[in-house]
């Protein structure tokens, strides 16, 4: 099964590398972006098929490894 | 004498000890900002390590657009002597003077120490004066530095001896075809002198300004 | 997940209006006692408003005032003729002649890295690194003292490894290499790691830089990254209270740190200090722009005005406790002449950098500030930083000293030579640090001519003869048996690190890592801690520039042990050339030991902990005499290029020294002892060195001139570590060893 | 206009991250783990009301600056 998690950070919190890409944008002549917000996904191949137990499980590995809740935020999305 | 303009990215770091090691074999060597556009009057450009643009999005991905990269390109193309160290080497991969891409270490740790290279290509700038087999014990110093290359065009001129970082084909150093631009990993400059543990990287440098000296200006 | 704001920040959050908030509750929420509130009621002569609560609250916090260990630091040494700048700054400054000075400062990131390993040790980084370059030096080297709990525990693996990468991902792409530190691992630090950070830099005399707002009518420019509600009541709320795992989730908004902003501003700073055009400078850490105001004018005895409409922000909507609170990382407060404000500008420019004139240096003490046109703030500058409370706290000797004392361990048997060493060489604390320092740069700038892994470093100033020797040493077992024996043998360890590598030790920085100082106990091991420390100093005639005290490692009431940390200074010049290192032994040179070889104390030792799992006698206090010694004979046989390799006698004993010179060098090493105990014992100021056969007549007369014991223990050659005692032999395989000592960290980390 | 950009590293290139991260998750003990692959997320505000006219910008920016071709695929996301 292939899940998909998307990893943000919090908006409240720093995130100096979109900051950076924002201003290179802007300097190659892009003045239209306003602003860049940097994120990560990871496409996990699972064993599995019973979607929700899956989910769960990847929900669980999120919140030991994947993801670090004192500043990110994520989504889990299980694809049929 | 041979003059040596080495660049400057906002986030760079090596450019002072670049410019140390070369000026103690003899070139001149002067800081040129990355704002700047002109490089007449240089006879080789140098690329410094560091963390150009604090190395977001990708190593050296928005060090390719400043100005001063259009006169580093009109210098590769000249046949001048072009060679990008650790960073530099990002840079010039990210900016298609070289072939592929550089990655993060196999371990995805940032590996800092010595580790040998077989010198395996002596018809590039920055190897010219080393013997062919040669092996030279030159610090590491990076974070993504595993070469990887789809096209499988690039011209190996360093191997590591060891497997350190998971670069295809062992690369510590590659070339363009012309052997004017070379893109290196470990750090000549900080092996230049005995008191630092090696002077291996001495020969390198040596190379280099030796064939900034044969270019007519 | 919803953000989890701190009850405190939702009270500020809400604008300056504090209706149907009751102020008593806040100012408890934001870590003042009722008397406190009560003083700065009586200093205004009326109720704060909420920014003016705000900015008292931060720098009455533990963390900036010192509130709890003021009266006892005044007993450091702090003078001698080589000092430029003593504590009270940003950092020590002193003098290495023919016009270089160096800068150094020691600070601690613990609380931070235990909510968020990776961005709690970077920007440790950061801060420490902005005291340096605040006063005028370039930055050239970091150290790390890092403690953790044991690694079979999987929180502590994620901890510690995410301080390393921290520190190697703010200081590598910052551009100053980490050239040696310290690890450690006790189960105390489980619920409370620490992680300190040293930075030293190096300036010019005419460079230096003061942190003074100058004369009124310079004009306060804010220089860096947007602020941002960064750690807002973060760093010095976070490390001015205690811990647990709730207050664990009620975290402020974690500091993110970016090292390219932080390069940026270096070099735009060092720009600035070159071309003279700031009168005083002043970092922005704990306690950001309240500090960055309140300290300068306070130093400068002048007032200021804030407007802080002119503060480029991250987020829209900031209120004004919010601005005056932000710990947002990588700025800079400048004090400029108003003629020079357009040069400033110029300069950042062309850094990329943002600046912004966001105040006024006035006449009079007031610091003022307005937000939207509204005057939030109006108080006396002074009063948030010398008038600060002071609390003689309470102190008194623990009950359990006596038992600890009592509690020795008593040996039935010898154990068994071979394998006892190999499990020395196991242990996490002894074993090579590899896995760490080769994940930071520790050759830029081409200064390292004696890095990591080696006992003291020894950093050469390019187009000089002079180089700066640093040693970084703690040993909280030690100073949990002892505080001040404990913090006295670690300032002698240092120094004696710094004089294996030829230099003379000069000057001491030191962070002070304590638990809950409400605690009589915790203030008694404090100010032992500070007796030793200083009694050690005064027999090696060395000042104390700086420093940092930690409070509060404490975690669900259970205390750190009492864990000072120094970083000892020293200054070689000129430097060696063939710079001593570890792995310089080799076959066929004499193995030496300098100081007494019937040492048998174990109080303490590793050898305890680590065989046995105890901990508890009382160990040994050092001798200045011997230490004064052992420090002039290292000394002279390096400057006297005697001796290619000196190691001194700590963690695991001799045999564990000896030990480390043979992997290093990749050669054997045969030595004879008397008595085991002689192989573990961590007997202070002690070395073992080795030498050229043909030296040993000039090394005798050293010996005798210094007045140091020094006994011929064995020769360097083969391929194992034998260890002899009349007819018996015990031999570890010199590849078992090295192959113990290499894998102990990597292979419990992957 | 918010728009999203994903990068996915090009299948035939290493991907380091992601092999240290599913073989973490096997040691903690997911080995219904197959395999994992990271890619990253670029969240962009940009002005304009022509969602088309943004897109064709943004992949503009994706392949001069974004993306590197050499070693990655991207796609382009508009949100309404
Ligand atoms: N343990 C200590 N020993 C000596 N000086 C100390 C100690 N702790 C703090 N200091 C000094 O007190 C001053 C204020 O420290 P601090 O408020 O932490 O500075 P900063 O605001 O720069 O972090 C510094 O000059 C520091 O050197
Ligand atoms: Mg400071």
């Amino acid at each position: 099964m292939k899940v998909t998690v998307h990893i943000e950070r919090r908006p409240e919190i720093a995130d100096p590398e979109g900051t950076t890409i924002s201003r290179s944008l802007v300097d190659l002549g892009y003045d239209e972006v306003v602003s860049v917000r940097t994120g990560r996904t990871l496409h996990l191949e699972v064993e599995g098929d019973d979607a929700d137990a899956v989910k769960e499980r990847v929900d669980e590995m999120c919140q030991r490894l994947l993801a670090n809740p004192v500043i990110e935020d994520y989504r889990i999305e299980v694809e049929a | 004498m041979s003059r040596i303009a080495v660049v400057v990215f906002p986030g760079s770091n090596c450019e002072l000890d670049v410019q140390w090691a070369l000026r103690a074999i003899g070139a001149e060597a002067e800081m040129v900002w990355h704002r700047e556009t002109d490089l007449s009057g240089f006879d080789g450009v140098v690329l410094p390590g560091g963390f150009a643009h604090g190395d977001y999005l990708r190593t050296g991905a928005i060090a390719r657009f400043s100005p001063v990269m259009s006169a580093v390109t009109a210098m590769a193309e000249a046949g001048r002597p072009v060679v990008g160290i650790c960073n530099g080497f990002q840079i010039l991969c990210e900016a298609h003077l070289l072939p592929g891409a550089l990655i993060a270490n196999r371990d995805l740790r940032f590996i800092c120490r010595p580790v040998e290279v077989e010198i395996v290509d002596t018809a590039t700038v920055l190897t010219a004066s080393v013997e062919p087999g040669a092996v030279l014990t030159l610090p590491l110093n990076s974070y993504e530095g595993q070469h990887t290359d789809p096209s499988g065009t690039a011209r190996v001129v360093a191997r590591y001896v060891e497997d350190v970082n998971g670069s295809q084909d062992r690369a510590a150093a590659i070339a363009n075809e012309a052997g004017n631009v070379v893109g290196i990993m470990p750090h000549p400059e900080r092996s230049s002198e005995d008191v630092l543990g090696s002077s291996d990287g001495r020969l390198l440098l040596e190379s280099l300004v030796a064939a900034t000296e044969r270019i007519p200006a | 997940m919803t953000t989890d704001l701190a009850p405190e920040e939702d009270a500020l959050t809400e604008s300056g209006d504090t209706g149907g908030e009751d102020e008593d509750t806040l100012h408890r929420r934001l870590g003042l006692t009722d008397a406190e509130y009560q003083r700065i009621v009586e200093i205004l002569g009326r109720e704060p408003r909420p920014a003016e609560l705000a900015m008292y609250s931060v720098m009455w916090s533990e963390h900036c005032s010192y509130k709890s260990s003021r009266v006892h630091l005044g007993r450091f040494p702090t003078e001698a003729p080589w000092v430029v700048v003593g504590p009270g700054e940003n950092a020590g400054v002193i003098d290495l002649g023919d016009g270089w000075l160096a800068a150094f400062r020691i600070e601690s990131h613990n609380h931070p890295s235990y909510v968020e390993p990776y961005q709690g040790a970077a920007t440790g980084v950061g801060g420490i690194l902005r005291d340096v370059f605040t006063m005028g030096a370039r930055p050239i080297a970091l150290w790390d003292q890092i403690r953790f709990g044991p690694l079979d525990n999987p929180k502590n693996r994620y901890l510690f490894s995410g301080v390393v990468s921290g520190i190697a991902g703010y200081g590598n792409a910052v551009g100053v290499p980490t050239v040696g530190g310290e690890i450690a691992f006790e189960e105390c630090y489980s619920g409370n790691p620490l992680v300190n950070v040293m930075c030293l830099g190096i300036l010019r005399r005419d460079q230096l830089v003061l942190g003074t707002a100058g004369k009124p009518g310079n004009v306060a420019m804010l220089l860096g990254a947007a602020t941002g509600r960064d750690g807002i009541g973060g760093a010095s709320i976070l490390a001015s209270a205690s811990f647990d795992e709730e207050s664990a989730t009620k975290r402020p908004s974690v500091q993110v740190g970016d090292p390219f902003e932080e390069k940026k501003l270096i070099e735009a700073c060092l720009e600035l200090y070159q071309k003279d055009l700031v009168v005083g400078v002043q970092d922005l850490g704990a306690a950001g722009l309240s500090c960055a105001a309140a300290e300068p004018a306070a130093r400068a005895g002048v007032g200021m005005e804030l407007d802080l409409d002119t503060v480029h922000v991250r987020e829209p909507q900031m209120t004004a406790p919010e601005l005056l609170m932000s710990e947002s990382q990588e700025r800079m407060m400048a004090f400029v002449e108003p003629s020079k404000v357009d040069d400033v500008l110029a300069v950042a420019a062309k850094w990329e950098i943002a600046a912004s004139v966001v105040g006024r240096v006035t006449d009079g003490s007031r610091l003022v500030v307005r937000h939207q046109g509204e005057v939030v703030a109006d108080i006396p500058a002074a009063s948030l930083t010398e008038e600060a409370p002071r609390y003689d706290r309470p102190l008194g000797e623990p009950a359990w000293m006596e038992d600890l004392w009592s509690n020795r361990f008593k040996h039935m048997t010898a154990p068994e030579i071979g394998p006892t060493l190999l499990r020395l060489l196991d242990d996490p604390s002894i074993a090579s640090a590899a896995w760490v320092y080769e994940q930071y740069d520790h050759m830029l700038f081409l200064n390292t001519i004696v890095g990591p892994g080696n006992d003291g470093n020894l950093l050469r100033i390019k187009g000089t003869e002079k180089a700066i020797a640093v040693s970084t040493d703690g040993n909280g077992r030690l100073c949990y048996l002892d505080p001040r024996r404990g913090a006295a043998r670690i300032v002698y360890e240092a120094a004696l690190n710094v004089a294996m590598t030829g230099a003379r030790p000069r000057a001491v920085v030191d962070n002070l890592n304590f638990g809950n100082p409400e605690k009589p106990e915790v203030m008694w091991q404090f100010r032992e801690t500070v007796e030793g420390i200083s009694e050690a100093c005064e027999s090696l005639g060395i000042p104390i520039v700086g420093g940092n005290v930690s409070f509060y490692n404490e975690t669900d009431g259970l205390d750190i042990y009492p864990t000072p940390v120094v970083g000892l200074v020293g200054v070689a010049d000129p430097y060696p050339k063939h710079p001593p290192r570890l792995d310089r032994a080799r076959a066929g040179m004499d193995l030496w030991l300098a100081g007494p070889v019937d040492a048998t104390d174990l109080a303490g030792s590793s050898f305890e902990k680590v065989v046995y799992g105890h901990v508890g006698g009382r160990p040994r206090a050092a001798d200045g005499t011997a230490a004064r010694a052992a420090i002039d004979l290292a000394v002279a046989l390096v400057s006297e290029e005697l001796s290619p390799c000196l190691h001194d006698v700590s963690d695991g004993g001799l045999a564990v020294a000896v030990a480390e010179i043979a992997i290093a060098s990749g050669v054997g090493v045969t030595f004879e002892y008397a008595d085991w105990r002689h192989l573990f014992s961590e007997d202070p100021h002690r070395f073992v060195f080795v030498a050229d056969p043909a030296h040993r007549g000039r090394i005798e007369e050293l010996g005798a001139a210094c007045r140091a014991t020094l006994t011929r223990i064995g020769e360097v050659g083969g391929e194992a570590i034998v260890f002899t005692r009349g007819t018996r032999t015990d031999a570890v395989d010199l590849d078992e060893a090295t192959t113990t000592y290499r894998r102990a960290l990597p292979r419990r980390l992957s």
